[in-house]
């Protein structure tokens, strides 16, 4: 009951301050917390980054290595993008199998990177139908301060564009690695995840957690280099109003652009 | 696509495929409803609102909704394993956050409702068509509802925006963006999208997502007043 | 504490009612539900059947396709049998892995139909150890109401009735589809399965979720088309007399020439 | 099998295999039995009546039985993955529903009889070999009993039954029936098939079996009074 | 409560006697309980032993089969060593998913027969990198009295000593069964493992299920025929001092010697 | 290694590699570390004392402590699948059991305290690492503690003992000692052995490693200085 309480109090609160164009921490509504990207923070994987949105902070690696493709995929290398937040980032948090909302996490990270054809899987193929390059990008969040989404995304995003892809021969049909050998990742677009909730009437982009814990509707949007929509979701336990959605779509691509200028600097 | 926007299944491109569909097909359930949307062939039954189960679950302020996305084995072209998928886990999350707008749990604390899908044949637009079903059977149970969901995907092929993407055109199609509104409210409840839109694209595809959400929501209605106006049955 | 009390009620009205020769839905002892079978209700699937036995309703569907054979029986074809109740079906069915009810169902619907041999599986081999044509056949209980074992045998030999079997050649040492062509079943017999439920002294056929809540034991009996008994399983928590077993071998032949002839309208 | 009815094992058609029955081998279980039955070796051990953990499972109206047949990794030829199988998840049911109605649980409500079985080699027959021991155990356990249950299975094997099909017999052979009776009350309590038998082989194959599991029941009681009144050991 | 106060009459109880240099068993500090040990008690198996050390009671069996080499290892055979508590071993082992508790008895039992080299692994490849030997070493405790450490080794090592390893011919790339030849294991040392509790300051050989319930830690040294130390496991929730630990493995060797000397007897 | 002792990364045998810790690097943790030591990067959260979930683990005569050792994907050259294996399931309960000697657990009864350790990159001697960063996020999460837990291996590489063993000479080494003490106590919490080693050569092995573990401590000590003393942050 108690915390029935708080939670309507920590609305009002919200409410109050966005009737007056206001957030709890000082931030404008179409304003994301800073960001801070860092790469190369696991030398030992192929790829790696550690972001920092605000509090939320997040830890993401890239293995490549050979693999079979995918039935009927034969033609395209393998791209496989998890998210996991550790025990140790939320008190809430308890080791264990994923729950829907870890799962929906990651599959909501790996649509933006695969829809948006961000890597271009073809060029992956060792030999056609039998032998490719796998790409795994993983993502442990390790301070969860809202905005999951958006952090692990940028992230994900951010370890691709740091890595090498090592170079594989073929001798007696299996894959082996040439020492020294390396090549950029054959990226074609960069993705940029924008996450915005509703509370109440308002449209705010990148939720902290307190924003995020009384919600009414919260939506994912991924926009490409060149300015086209290519990965949504929508979520939380209410909905949007049509223009609600168009804002949106219009505050993902503006609010995107700065974010792809900072990942830019990454290529 | 012919020129003319005639489609590989003869559907214009504002057409929606056939949907039937009938309530309360369940003896054991509180409510149900049973649809053919396209080659979909979806059953929802719900039961609730009732006691939660582990009792550690139930909260004390509200109601809580639970929500199960599952395909039979049988109902895609390569068997699938029974054990349920990531795909279908988070079909059932986004599935339940669908439908709970439409609900007033909190004046149900402390119980739990149950609903459950069974996709017994897949075809494009399975969680739009589940949605629609799992409706009607939220109404079949007799369980208060703000508005009714509606729901149904619109998407981008050969170039052209088109309602109610299909299989087939799924395989070769540009885009997907499954959409579900609560009718009389006018929120949109559900969307998701694959694939690239213009902005342009985006706003045209979600109006048209929304207008064969409007036509799914007559069929809803006939499904209601055929299971209790028009049967003796129940 | 009350619900022991129904329970006692219930037992003692069906006894009463068993005493004069009744049921409590007005059967004879010895008769079925009305079984009502319908094919090709998954058009997607290999073969399928939608069954109603009474208020229990079952779809099956059955999928065809290449596999590896088993270990040491190269020789055969694969048949794999599966049941599920759906939590659709039964208000205390809940999500998960099989309970030890559901795994007795599968397997007893399984060795019904590889028992009788009712599927010539040696006619399934594609190149002996290593291709052979698998043959799945799942069934999903949708309404439960009482003896799930008759049902789901049924609809799973409906529905493998109702199937085509896809031709594949081989190519390269792998199968490949061939297009168009399809053939029936290689069906040898077929096989009825009639469940007993023992209440008190009476043996009852085909018992209902009612009478189930109360049985003293079962018994399921699975006859070929030959007139022999080739399946059987004895479930509950107390026993048969030696009678009473030969009682039910009798039951189960004269009760299945009914249901045998219904399944023989479908080849 | 010579035309005489002599199997490959030296057996007449009606002979059991050697069995020979040790109530009491464990020291931490409440009751045990280790019984060797052919080739087969199996050990029972039962514990209770206990507490039932988790708690929501107890039942205020009876005491509930649980019962585990597993089989070692090393009890059958091709080393078994020591997960439980399917198969062995059936035969649990089966053995727990064989042995319950020797037990009066209702004198016990909210308590719970756990008895495990572990197949240490398995031979044909496991399941019946299983349950002779695990009745035994549960008397040694002094838990209190209407009757032991003893347990044979009977076959057909070229073209004739027999009496107790071991594991070669299995294997070409053409049915297999296991079967339990309480002796004293003279129910049965397990009974399964599998193969193909005639309305009067049926017959023929029940009565077998009952035969057998008389003899069995004469061995099961030798173990209970060597353990009870001619050793001094407990 | 009552529970902690028994244990703490226990743990007096003990600590009493051990100020006398007795204990609860009439042992000494330094003496392990009877060792008997009867190997071929599973003729199935490859190889067999059944181990009582006091009433602790282990059944182990052995298990060889053609395998697939593990990755990067492609000329060692494979050994897998197992343990389990069945639940009839022990009130209040549940059956389920192995405990962390268990993990380490199987692990600590593995690491003793591995890191000795008991077993020359390179004496079991068929083909290099891609088909050798394995074998399986499985261990089932029925009777959980104290010390399950000890006792699966010794009834681990006992099975691989009585076990003979059935001969395999390559036909086809693949490995085919030589009926009838067989050989011993290529056995090189004799690992004996010791584990030694301390409860206050005093170290005790072999512990009790008593002793366990009130020990402050626990240690097991294993060492090889020629007296070095190959494997080591410190448990339990206190430390030992430096001392402690140089006196431990002393013991480990001097209690050690006599158990050797009883499994030299199986070779 | 060089005649005179340089090995293969240029450190002396008596030389521990770099090590670098920093305190309170976590938010949402009520005590966090993050330590470099060689290679390994390894972050330390802790939470607690708190109620226990599930609530029937809870204990009323004391407190309990609970340790996750995990390791990342991408930690490890071939990616890792991150369900935990048994390998790291028995380094979390040795861990715990190293730690525990230096909490006062009975001053906590009812409640737990979670250590969760994640192996970010992981090189030679990561439990040992892993231990050290633990054991400063306890003292960051402001638990009391009656010593630190100070951890580091010693080993055998070409027949010579050698501090703190890296991946290279894990790979080609004859012998590896993790051990853990509490620095003040004087006990020794952590052991264990892996390879071959001479009663004299384990007795010199031993102490070579205690003296790394005084070295990691002074690590330790300045970490929480800087932590509390010299930085205003918290």
């Amino acid at each position: 009951m108690g915390s029935a309480i708080l939670d309507q109090l920590r609305l009002d609160k919200i409410l109050d301050l966005l009737k007056q164009g206001k957030r709890l921490d000082g931030r404008a509504l179409d304003e994301q917390r800073p960001l801070i990207i860092e790469t190369g923070v696991i030398p030992k994987a192929n790829g790696s980054a550690r972001v920092k949105l605000g509090n939320t902070e997040v830890i993401t690696g890239v293995k490549v290595q050979p693999d079979k493709p995918f039935p009927d995929l034969g033609d395209k290398g393998i791209l496989i993008c998890t998210a996991e937040i550790l025990p140790l980032a939320d008190p809430h948090v308890e080791p264990g199998p994923p729950t829907e909302e870890v799962i929906e996490l990651a599959r909501v990270v790996d649509r933006g990177i695969r829809e948006t054809e961000m890597i271009d899987l073809h060029q992956l193929v060792l030999i056609e139908n039998k032998s490719v390059v796998g790409i795994f990008i993983d993502s442990s969040v390790i301070d969860s301060a809202g905005n999951l989404f958006d952090a692990c995304s940028y992230a994900s995003v951010a370890a691709v564009l740091s890595s090498t892809i090592p170079k594989y021969e073929i001798k007696d049909e299996a894959p082996v690695l040439v020492e020294g050998v390396t090549s950029k990742p054959p990226v074609k677009t960069l993705p940029v995840s924008v996450t915005m909730a509703r509370i109440g009437d308002y449209i705010i982009v990148d939720p902290s957690k307190e924003e995020e814990m009384c919600m009414d509707a919260r939506i994912t949007i991924t926009t490409n280099s060149t300015g086209n929509i290519c990965a949504l979701q929508k979520g939380g336990n209410d909905g949007f109003s049509v223009d609600q959605l168009l804002k949106c779509s219009e505050m993902a691509l503006s609010v995107g652009t700065k974010i792809r200028k900072q990942l830019e600097q990454l290529m | 696509m012919t020129e003319d926007g005639i489609r590989c299944d003869g559907r214009r491109v504002d057409q929606l495929r056939n949907i039937s569909i009938k309530a309360g097909v369940l003896k054991n359930a509180d409510g149900s409803a049973y649809i053919e949307f396209g080659k979909n062939k979806i059953l929802a039954g719900v039961f609730g609102p009732r006691d939660v189960h582990p009792k550690h679950m139930a909260n004390q302020d509200t109601g809580i909704l639970r929500c199960r996305y599952h395909m039979s084995p049988f109902s895609v072209t390569e068997r699938k394993n029974p054990a349920p998928s990531r795909r279908e886990i988070e079909i059932s999350k986004v599935l339940k956050e669908a439908l709970q707008p439409a609900l007033i749990l909190k004046d149900f604390p402390r119980t739990v409702i149950d609903v459950f899908v069974e996709v017994l044949q897949a075809d494009g637009g399975s969680r739009c068509a589940a949605l629609d079903a799992a409706a009607v059977a939220l109404a079949d149970a007799g369980i208060p509802m703000r508005d009714l969901v509606s729901a149904c995907a619109a998407g981008k092929v050969a170039d052209r925006i088109v309602l109610d993407v299909n299989n087939e055109e799924d395989q070769e199609g540009q885009a997907d963006m499954p959409v579900a509104i609560m009718p009389n409210v006018g929120k949109v409840t559900l969307m998701q999208l694959d694939g690239i839109l213009t902005p342009e694209e985006y706003k045209t595809c979600l109006q048209t997502a929304i207008g064969g959400c409007k036509t799914v929501y007559e069929v809803q209605r006939r499904a209601l007043v055929e299971r209790y106006f028009e049967s003796g049955e129940k």
